[in-house]
């Protein structure tokens, strides 16, 4: 018996977590042996994060217990679980921007009470831990100024520092390239090497067929399966994660692309701290188009979105949308831009696409408040937004239907239907989306391409932004890459694959014409 | 009953009875502090304020200047703005009913007279909170410290003006001379009076009628107008806004417009309907009343009524109080409004926690999308 | 016969103005055993309404304190024609109404007279409180005093602030002695309320001299406070009483002046060593100005202070 | 020696003096917005210390059982508002607006009850207030030229807590920058998730902050009521603690330039009282009025930002929330 508890490096018992109304685990099992990689999958919102912060002792389960290395622990806060050798790196990285690397490592292990001599310590010995693992990281530059794919490694850093031998990463390849990630892969090993267990949660089923040893699968809140990963496959794991078949991908029937109905020039963005986010990009979208823009997220594709879309204004170039021309001296603000009919489908609802607080029906007319047929001589006609809303829920089947709930109250899925109802139905000539599936399990998933394939067959030219390299290659008729705020490459639907985008996306090659 | 509405309620009711309800019993402990039997000193305030129609003029009469400065911190809350220099936007918009009156007093019949003054209150105390609110929308300065300063300036802009230029000479005290009979508006007793109804000499006048008219416009602007949508929108999400186009700058500017505007026609209950002159000091404690207020009515109109009738009752049953309690002061008043904004404000979901565990026992969890 | 006081805005116990009221009334109590009904208004409006209620209660005679009830009394006794108000510190024309006003000026003159023969450097200080005419008063008195017992003594004047904040200020009521004193000012009177105390004090912990105001504050600071400049609102608080209770009260205008003992300095335990030299010459113009050969301008016939 | 020079000593020699207060409060803030918690409250904590620390000095008659007073009081009304808004996530501006009401209030309800004046505390004498001391050598020094009133008649001959509050200073700059307390501090209030998740209790470290921000508005509240003045009076701080947060604002959150603005506004404050009444060339007399509204005027030129852009702390005001 105690042989079989000693190999587990980290058991849970009946863990459950409620937050407010929402049950995000509910009563989770989980064994994971010492020494392995282990993968956990699921939808999001499925509990995944939530889990991992219990265990990590950052949210306190509601019941349940837990044991590492058998011991029966309970852990409070993470200090308890940092002293148990639990180390994590967040899905979003937990640092303080202004601080150095070395200062963000420190913190919360600092040794003395003194910075200068802690501080020459830790120094030491990071530099041990960088040869060992080949984590090297400027210790001295803000990490403000540092990539992400940096950042990731002083988040390591950080666990490492802390001695962790259960070391949990949270989607850690979400904001990397396929290299970046292939060099983390690296790292992963070594530490297995090491001993170290690993806990890894990811969307990509191809990662976890790559580096694994076991998975779990979670939905809605539950634990849903257990594989050893040498025996199961990708098609059984997508399936046992959404709980049904999936259809692989949407119907494309072949059109050639219409008049150019957006026809981007030169276009250069910088942002307030002088930072030239977009440099002279073109690109045309003709009519009865989609038009994919790939990209490891911050390489100038959202800064491009929102300068398209006339939430900031962009310093050089000129974009023609339909038969009117803008330019840096002609702006037009978003409002203009809609009239012009142009909608947008935002990269994050929750900053933008929603104001939460407001009820479902008046989130629906986000944008298009001043339109004549919600306006009385003063006032807002809430009969004729909220019938609007009625039908629009039917279409897009968002639920529940009822047009006075709360904006916040409706489930990631549902509240991006809100905001993809809304911009549909404004029906534009140009459209542009932002991560239309970020936070929305497969099933909404397929539901919304297959309305973002309608409009390409009504005839709209559409700019799909996503850092889904699936999502891109299924819509898409044509692939363009940025990285770095240059257009390094274009690809048609058919050449394009994750290996040569991944090579874009990183721009291999090409990076001293980029320095 | 739907997990939502029972929220709503819980919000609505709910939580601001038990803050107000906490702020009273300390109030309580502070009355035994000093050596005051509560029950009876709840009696006289009560008696104070309602017992008789003296009383309740006076009352009514505070409430007046509560719902305008409550008011003008609820908009600018709704934009996500917290304006406390209603102090200093009510002292300026008695700048402008003192400079209106005194200049066309002699020749302009009241119709012309009145709502040129009251328009003139407006206008000034819009102007005062353009310059903070300027400062906010285009130079990034937080408009809660600009707002402190900017009533430190009000009131030396309006002394200066009142000892060197608008007082009248020879005057003791630095005000102006007395408006004349076109600008004074009709009291409560007059205004019954013209329907045979008798009621005692108070100052309550008819700008208590104009401010519960503020009240539903302010209502209508907020949550049936595009402009309150846009506004409302700006508050709770600026980034959508300017997604949707709106300017938030704009709305800033807007918001504290009719914000510092709404300030100012506490002059007009105060310059044209008692004082008929201005004064130092007038404005005195109805800024920062208005935040308690605004904070217990949660920032909706209706809200804004009761708390404002509470503060009024306060005020008048206070004065009372002291008349016949000489160890209390009009500083237990300020006591109690202390406690409400820290109770109904600061500390507003002290209670929520509990709150939620009672409401969960019944409601039961909602089925996710 | 219910004596009634309703109080200037500010407290009861300013050390000042409104506590030289209360004292009269605390002399008539003793005398008299007398209860007053007393209220201390927070702001103008419960002003009228204190002196309603006072009048409704029957309250007889009533004492209004300061000019800024003056417009309240007039209302509320054309409402009470029976009951006799007596208002202090401004005039209120009515047949119920009896007004008294003091002659600072006069009083001022004297002390500043006073400070100038005291002060060694020729230099002498005023220290004001809220930014007001009635204060710009008591400094032009002041002045007047000063240069007529030294034509070249220097006056530096300073008010404390324009709000009615200044009248609580010591801290800045001290750095304005000190900045005085610093310019060589080494005799400073304040008519600042509250705010004087932190004056007093600057003068003590500089070793300098300082007046007082409104009742005898020669006690504040023994030693160092070389009179003050009394204005017997305790005894207009106590002859309205008086009369009323012997009938003799009459309505109309009182002005108190030096001549009535109204206004004047003071000399006590406390300062009796230090006045001892000066008391001569202060006679000789106390008597100058009560039979007119002096005339003290009044500031606030002309808003000026032309010598 | 020149009299200008005489009148330049004994203005610095008053700013030295105005700034102190400025000094604690504007110290006080830093502390507790470094850690991400707004104070507006600054004034009414003035208040209350100044308040407690005459009443106690009067009744015992020893000045530090007033000091000790005062930093006691302070530091139970920073708890009220940690309490709002750390443990309640309560508005932060909204509980500093009610403390500040709530110490105008208290002090004058408990003074009028417990002493009888009108809410002022009993005048204190001497030797129970913080009095001036002098310098070494600042007899010897006086004959130098120059330097010598610089030392003897600006630098000596203040009171014990003007020395301390500047000492403060670089104290401050030490333990924000060279400690792990400072580390974890300037953290909070920056990404209080990050100091969460790395294992430190967020409520803890601000509640120190708070702590400590008391305990300096204690500071300052003794010293306007035992050391600049002997008694306490109503209100009389007088909006010193929001001049002290706009010294914190102009000083964009950090220990020396806190020092800089404070002096320069206590230097405004001094050359005020001696510029009023002067008849300056071309201009004539400066009314009073704007004279004492310069520092306002001043410091809402400076937020409108034509000297550089303001930078507070990223969590500033913002309630660290874990769960939705
Ligand atoms: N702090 C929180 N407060 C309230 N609800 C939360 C909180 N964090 C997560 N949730 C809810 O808990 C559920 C699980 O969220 P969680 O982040 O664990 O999902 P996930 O599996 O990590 O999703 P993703 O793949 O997008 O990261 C969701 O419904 C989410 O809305
Ligand atoms: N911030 C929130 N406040 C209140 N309820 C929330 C919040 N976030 C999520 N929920 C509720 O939690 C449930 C799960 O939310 P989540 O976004 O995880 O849904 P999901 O599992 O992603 O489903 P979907 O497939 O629609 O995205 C939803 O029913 C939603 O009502
Ligand atoms: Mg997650
Ligand atoms: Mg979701």
């Amino acid at each position: 018996m105690t042989a079989q508890h000693s190999k587990y490096a980290l058991e849970l018992r009946g863990i459950t977590k409620r937050f407010g109304r929402v049950l995000a685990n509910d009563h989770i099992d989980l064994q994971i042996k010492a020494g392995d990689v282990h993968g956990i999958i699921g939808e999001n919102g499925a509990g995944k994060s939530t889990l991992m912060s219990i265990i990590y002792g950052f949210y306190e389960a509601d019941s349940g217990e837990m044991l590492i290395q058998g011991q029966p622990m309970s852990i409070r806060n993470s200090q308890q679980a940092i002293a148990a050798g639990i180390g994590m790196v967040h899905q979003h990285f937990m640092l303080v921007d202004n601080f150095t690397a070395l200062e963000n490592i420190m913190l919360g292990a600092e040794g003395g009470a003194r910075l200068k001599q802690s501080a020459e310590q830790a120094r030491a010995s990071l530099n041990e831990l960088a040869k060992t693992y080949g984590l090297e990281v400027p210790l001295d530059t803000p990490v403000d100024q540092l990539s992400l794919g940096v950042q990731q490694r002083i988040e390591i850093l950080k666990a490492l520092y802390r001695k962790a031998r259960i070391l949990i990463l949270d989607e850690p390849t979400g904001v990397l390239t396929p290299q970046e990630a292939d060099d983390l892969f690296r790292i992963l090993a070594t530490l297995k090497a090491d001993g170290v267990t690993i806990l890894l949660i990811t969307h990509k089923l191809r990662e976890i067929m790559a580096i694994t040893d076991c998975v779990s699968v979670m939905r809605h809140g539950k634990m849903v399966a257990h594989r050893v990963t040498a025996q199961t496959s990708m098609p059984e794991l997508a399936e046992l994660m959404v709980g049904r078949k999936v259809r692989q991908h949407v119907e494309r029937k072949a059109q050639p692309a219409g008049a150019a109905l957006l026809e981007v020039t030169n276009l250069s963005v910088t942002d307030a701290s002088g930072v030239r986010r977009v440099k002279n990009v073109s690109f045309t979208i003709g009519a009865g188009e989609i038009v994919g823009l790939a990209g490891v997220s911050g390489n100038g594709q959202s800064e491009l979105l929102q300068a398209l879309s006339g939430i900031i204004r962009f310093q050089a170039g000129e974009v023609r949308l339909g038969d009117t021309t803008i330019t840096p001296k002609r702006s037009k603000n978003p409002a203009q831009l809609r009239r012009l009919g142009l909608a947008h489908v935002p990269e994050d609802r929750h900053r933008m696409g929603l104001v939460l607080p407001f009820q479902a029906y008046q989130s629906q007319i986000l944008g298009y408040q001043r339109e004549a047929r919600y306006n009385a001589t003063i006032t807002l006609k809430d009969k004729v937004m909220a019938d609007e809303y009625a039908q629009r829920a039917e279409t897009f089947d968002i639920r529940p239907r009822d047009p006075h709930l709360q904006s916040s109250n409706f489930s990631g899925g549902n509240q991006q239907k809100i905001v993809l109802a809304r911009e549909i139905f404004a029906d534009p000539q140009v459209l542009l989306i932002g991560q239309p599936t970020r936070g929305v399990d497969i099933g909404a998933i397929e539901f919304i391409h297959q309305h973002i394939m309608d409009m390409r067959n009504a005839g709209k030219a559409i700019l799909l932004v996503s850092v889904e390299l699936e999502e891109i290659m299924t819509l898409s008729d044509r692939i363009i890459v940025m990285c770095d705020g240059m257009i390094t490459g274009e690809l048609s639907h058919d050449e394009a694959n994750e290996k040569n985008l991944g090579l874009l996306m990183a721009n291999a090659g090409a990076k001293e014409a980029s320095a | 009953m739907k997990p939502a509405t029972a929220q709503r309620w819980a919000n609505l009711l709910i939580l601001p009875t038990l803050n107000i309800l906490t702020a009273f019993v300390v109030t309580t402990l502070v009355f035994l502090a000093i050596g005051v039997n509560p029950i009876d000193a709840a009696k006289l305030l009560v008696k104070g304020a309602f017992g008789y129609q003296n009383g309740i003029g006076y009352t009514l009469y505070y409430t007046t200047n509560f719902i305008f400065t409550g008011l003008a911190v609820a908009i600018a809350f709704h934009a996500g703005l917290f304006n406390i220099g209603g102090e200093g936007q009510a002292y300026i918009g008695g700048l402008g009913v003192g400079l209106v009156v005194l200049a066309f007093d002699g020749w302009l019949p009241a119709i012309i007279l009145i709502p040129l003054a009251i328009l003139a209150a407006a206008l000034m105390g819009a102007a005062w909170a353009a310059i903070p609110a300027y400062l906010q929308a285009y130079r990034g300065s937080h408009i809660v410290i600009t707002t402190i300063m900017f009533n430190f300036l009000a009131s030396s802009l309006m002394v200066y003006l009142l000892v060197n230029v608008l007082g009248e000479k020879g005057q003791m005290s630095p005000e102006t001379r007395s408006f004349a009979e076109s600008s004074f508006l009709p009291t409560w007793s007059e205004m019954l009076g013209w329907f045979g109804i008798p009621f005692a000499s108070s100052p309550l006048n008819i700008s208590f009628l104009f401010a519960l008219f503020c009240c539903f416009a302010v209502w209508v602007f907020l949550w049936k107008t595009r402009w309150g949508y846009e506004l409302r929108t700006v508050g709770a999400n600026p980034d959508a806004a300017i997604y949707a186009g709106i300017n938030p700058k704009h709305i800033v500017m807007m918001a504290m417009l009719i914000s510092g505007g709404l300030a100012g026609l506490v002059a007009v209950n105060e310059l044209l309907g008692v004082q008929h002159r201005l004064l130092l000091g007038f404005n005195a404690g109805y800024g920062f009343g208005g935040i308690a207020v605004a904070l217990m009515g949660r920032n909706h109109p209706v809200g804004i009524v009761l708390a404002a009738l509470l503060f009024g009752a306060l005020y008048q049953g206070g004065a009372e109080l002291s008349f016949d309690m000489p160890n209390v002061t009009r500083d237990l008043v300020v006591v109690i409004q202390g406690l409400i904004i820290l109770f109904s404000g600061a500390l507003e979901s002290m209670y929520r926690p509990q709150i939620q565990r009672f409401l969960s026992r019944f409601v039961k969890d909602e089925v996710s999308a | 016969f219910k004596p009634a006081i309703v109080y200037d805005l500010g407290t009861k116990f300013d050390k000042s103005f409104n506590e030289g009221v209360s004292n009269g009334a605390k002399r008539f109590t003793e005398e008299t055993k007398v209860e007053v009904q007393e209220f201390e208004p927070a702001n103008d409006s419960q002003i009228e309404q204190a002196i309603r209620r006072m009048a409704q209660r029957g309250s007889n005679p009533i004492i209004s304190v300061g000019f800024s009830q003056s417009k309240a009394l007039e209302t509320v006794s054309k409402e009470f024609p029976d009951t006799h108000f007596t208002i202090i510190d401004s005039v209120v024309d009515q047949p119920n109404v009896q007004s008294v006003t003091f002659r600072e000026e006069q009083g001022s003159f004297l002390v500043g007279a006073l400070a100038a023969m005291a002060s060694k450097t020729g230099k002498v200080g005023f220290v004001g409180g809220q930014d007001i005419a009635l204060i710009r008063k008591f400094a032009c008195g002041y002045e007047q005093g000063a240069k007529y017992v030294n034509k070249d003594v220097k006056v530096f004047q300073n008010m404390t602030g324009s709000t009615g904040a200044a009248w609580n200020n010591p801290s800045k009521g001290g750095e304005l002695a000190k900045s005085q004193f610093d310019q060589g000012a080494d005799v400073v009177f304040a008519a600042a309320g509250g705010t004087g105390i932190g004056v007093y004090q600057a003068a003590k912990d500089n070793g300098k001299l300082a007046i007082g105001v409104d009742s005898n504050q020669n006690h504040l600071q023994p030693g160092t406070m070389l009179t003050s400049m009394v204005k017997r609102v305790d005894n207009a608080a106590y002859d309205t009483f008086k009369a009323q209770q012997e009938g003799s009260w009459k309505a109309g205008k009182v002005t108190l002046g030096l001549a009535e003992k109204g206004v004047g300095w003071a000399v006590d335990e406390h300062n009796e060593k230090m006045v001892e030299p000066y008391k001569a010459k202060m006679a000789e113009i106390e008597k100058a100005i009560i039979d007119g050969t002096i005339k003290v301008h009044d500031y606030m016939t002309d808003n000026t202070c032309k010598m | 020696m020149s009299e200008w020079f005489t009148l330049l000593i004994s203005t610095l020699d008053a700013t030295l003096r105005v700034s102190t207060p400025l000094l604690f409060a504007g110290l006080a803030g830093l502390y507790s917005e470094r850690a991400g918690v707004v104070d507006i409250g600054l004034e009414g904590k003035m208040l209350v210390g100044a308040f407690a620390a005459a009443a106690i000095a009067h009744l015992t008659g020893v000045v530090w059982l007033g000091l000790i007073a005062a930093i006691i009081v302070s530091v139970l009304f920073s708890l009220l508002h940690g309490f709002a808004s750390i443990t309640h996530r309560g508005n932060q501006v909204v509980s500093g607006v009610a403390i500040n009401i709530l110490a105008s209030g208290l002090t004058m309800v408990l003074g009028l009850a417990w002493f009888h004046q009108g809410g002022s505390t009993p005048s204190l004498t001497n030797n129970e207030r913080f009095t001036a001391i002098q310098l070494p050598f600042a007899e010897s020094m006086q004959t130098v030229p120059y330097i010598g009133p610089l030392y003897s008649d600006m630098l000596s001959g203040h009171n014990i807590l003007v020395y301390l509050a500047f000492a403060l200073v670089p104290l401050t700059w030490w333990v924000f920058y060279r400690t792990r307390f400072g580390l974890r501090l300037r953290a909070v209030g920056e990404n209080p998730k990050a100091v969460d998740t790395a294992g430190i209790s967020v409520a803890t470290l601000r509640y120190q902050a708070v702590i400590i921000a008391g305990v300096l508005c204690g500071f300052a509240g003794a010293y306007l009521s035992t050391a600049q003045n002997a008694q306490f009076i109503r209100d009389m701080t007088a909006g010193q603690g929001f001049m002290a947060l706009a010294a914190l604002i102009f000083a964009n959150w950090r220990p020396w330039p806190v020092l800089f603005a404070c002096l320069l506004f206590g230097f405004l404050d001094a050359v005020a009282v001696r510029l009023q009444g002067v008849s300056l060339p071309h201009i004539g007399t400066v009314p009073v009025q704007l004279i004492e509204s310069l520092p306002y005027i001043l410091t809402v030129i400076l937020l409108a930002g034509f000297l550089g852009k303001s930078r507070p702390p990223k969590a500033d005001g913002i309630p660290y929330v874990k769960e939705r």
